[in-house]
């Protein structure tokens, strides 16, 4: 209980100390870290699982292959990887909306969503989400979920990796796939905001 | 292990702050840090229990204070300690160089193509936690159960919220590594997983639950208990 | 509320230090923030499950590390925040004064002789959180209880490591304030105490569990219900 | 979640701050806080609970009262107050040995022992003692209790005051009560520690 909480300045000198320690090992090269932040700041991001939401609103063979096995519908669209080697989608409906969390650490379907915001990641929406979803939506997220449907919060305790297939908005009739991915937002997968809205 | 990172239902901890717009990573040293997690596990310091685990033993205030990526800097040093990868005195001079002086650079070193070869592997394939297994599943989907409230010691993801309640079976996902077993080091010992169906008034008590909600939770086969129909209906568990 | 100050059973905080030896205060702020209870009291700033519950409100990280008394001095101040006693900023600038200063003096006064009356008074009776009340006691000592495993949001006493949990009642007290009303500003609305045991085995499973021990805890007669000698023997509660 | 851990310093500053404000407002004053701190300090301890304890051990129908109703029993030597209008004392025996803490707060029978140490207060002990008592003892009191005796351990949760009544040592016959107060430590009535050595 005597360990301290350090600065930013004190972590980024003990981060540099144990980085050097590992290059020296070989256990990493700053080619290899480059290459991974490269990956996952540019490559791996939420307009993959647009993508799949998207082909997924338009396609009900494709949808229905995703809602049986997520991992291998996706990896139809070369989506998969690290995070997500077993996802499961959770198909927001008239009577249920679906949230996701990991309240014991922060797991997350990065090979669709890439990595998850500090939101997710920090003590308050793993403590609230479960206790008060609704609250939460609506204090930190502005977003209200009609009483009349029931709000399933999916706690990611397991290595099933767990996001959210939302509901197509209505006006989209005939749109291309390109088009729809850009309504799908990050936060519509987590199950904490809406997809974007259509003009009318 | 009971403890402050279990933190589904703990109060008074403030509101979910969401800032407009953020980076993936926030300071130089989070992309460090971040690539750790697959380097560290390729050169065997953990597996992803084990690493969890680690996290787990932080001071709870430190936990609770430090940014994300600080928690897994604690869980690669817990672990190269242990297994004596990591000289600890030598990180804490190597710690007060950089601190002296920021700038100072890093050892020289040569690329290695095979390093990065496993990063362009890892990266779209992953590790699965599933495993074939020949144990029978003890319960199917539709079974009504309550989860053991005994209290471990070690790595469990039996959390504290859902001990003693009882639930639904509504998905069965197949035989995958024990986290009990191996987050303490004791190896896979794949069980079946499932998914068990908690109503809120379950959970949290009638009083106290947001109306019209529910948490999907995934349990392995030693954490459930048949509780059949008879118990859950004189508890009002399921809906 | 679920929260860090509910201790019992939270692993992973290291050893319990005991010093050789140390005086009742050990600083001079702490002599100074002891008699705030009794005397914040006597002002009507609190009742004492009040004055637990602003404790309880503490930031967690804060909580656990900071020294003891420190607690009550927050507890004071949330209290009087809230009651319109203590104006804030005033307290900021006063802080400011005597961290610059800290030998600059404290207010001049005049000695209060009701005030050393109440001392002398309160120290040797105190006050009795027993209230007699009519209500016909629910339980008896013998009775075979489990507690109520749901989660209230304000003060309560029914600490998370005895909830879900089946024992035995040893002892009935008669009838006390309920800090389920009192600590959260409702009234005293007095229920009848019972102090339950529970074997170690009920309370953290039979793996985890100390071999021959037991825990006795006091708990408020809406926090139990019967369990019954089946439901008991059922589930090896009771030795 | 952004309040900070204050210095001891930061502390004493504000805590004299808010002295001077309660000062003002007449709530407090140095006499009476100065008298306060002089009876914790001075004249309530567990030399007091020792008393009770070897008059309960050399005068059985004051035991006998003692165990029915403490508080009461406790009066007739002038001992009572704050924190322990209502206690309740655990006595020992061949096949129980009884330690008192409070897990939620620091709750403690201030007449008898006095204020409480600060390990009783800690964390580390609210933690560990109704889970496993026994490595308790022997790690952080070098105390042994025998498997055979059961440990009772007693969560103070109400607002009833327990502490322990220990066992008279063997090679005590015939011992006035002021010597045989002597050898109950405080310790022994939290239930962490024995009485002290009878030399033989």
């Amino acid at each position: 209980m005597s360990a301290k909480i350090r600065t930013q300045e004190e972590i980024a000198a003990r981060v540099k100390a144990l980085e050097s320690m590992l290059i020296e090992q070989g256990v990493m090269t700053t080619q290899a870290i480059d290459r991974m932040v490269e990956i996952y700041e540019h490559e791996v991001g939420p307009q993959l699982g647009a993508k799949v939401v998207a082909k997924a609103w338009s396609d009900p063979e494709f949808k229905a292959r995703l809602v049986e096995d997520a991992s291998e519908a996706c990896k139809e669209l070369g989506i998969s990887g690290l995070q997500g080697e077993d996802m499961f989608v959770v198909e927001n409906t008239d009577d249920v909306h679906n949230i996701i969390v990991c309240t014991l650490c922060s797991c997350y379907p990065w090979p669709v969503l890439g990595l998850p915001p500090n939101w997710y990641k920090d003590p308050q929406y793993r403590a609230a989400i479960t206790r008060e979803p609704r609250k939460v939506l609506s204090d930190s997220f502005d977003f209200t979920v009609p009483e009349s449907v029931e709000v399933r919060v999916w706690d990611s305790s397991s290595e099933m990796r767990y996001w959210v297939l939302p509901q197509r908005p209505a006006g989209t009739d005939g749109w291309s796939e390109e088009r729809l991915a850009e309504l799908v937002t990050r936060d519509s997968m987590i199950g904490v905001g809406p997809v974007a809205q259509v003009a009318s | 292990m009971n403890g402050v990172f279990d933190l589904a239902g703990t109060d008074g901890i403030g509101p979910v702050i969401v800032p407009e717009h953020e980076p993936v990573f926030r300071a130089a040293w989070e992309k460090a840090v971040f690539p750790m997690f697959a380097m560290c596990f390729r050169a065997g310091f953990f597996g992803v229990d084990e690493f969890r685990h680690g996290i787990e033993l932080i001071d709870p205030a430190v936990y609770l204070k430090s940014p994300y990526y600080e928690h897994w800097v604690h869980t690669v040093e817990h672990f190269g300690e242990k297994l004596g990868k990591l000289d600890m005195a030598e990180l804490d001079r190597r710690t007060a160089h950089y601190l002296a002086k920021p700038e100072a650079p890093l050892p020289q070193h040569q690329d290695d193509p095979e390093l990065l070869a496993f990063v362009e592997a890892v990266v779209p394939v992953g590790a699965t936690a599933k495993r074939e297994s020949d144990k029978a599943a003890r319960f199917k989907v539709g079974d009504i159960v309550r989860v053991d409230r005994s209290a471990p010691k070690g790595h469990t993801r039996r959390a504290r919220y859902i001990r003693g309640a009882v639930g639904e079976v509504v998905l069965a996902h197949g035989t995958f590594i024990y986290p009990d077993t191996a987050g303490n080091g004791l190896g896979e010992h794949p069980e079946h997983v499932y998914t068990v169906r908690f109503t809120n008034e379950e959970l949290w008590g009638a009083e106290h639950a947001e109306p019209n909600g529910s948490v999907c939770f995934d349990v392995w086969d030693p954490y459930i208990e048949l509780a059949g129909p008879a118990a859950a209906n004189a508890e009002g568990a399921v809906a």
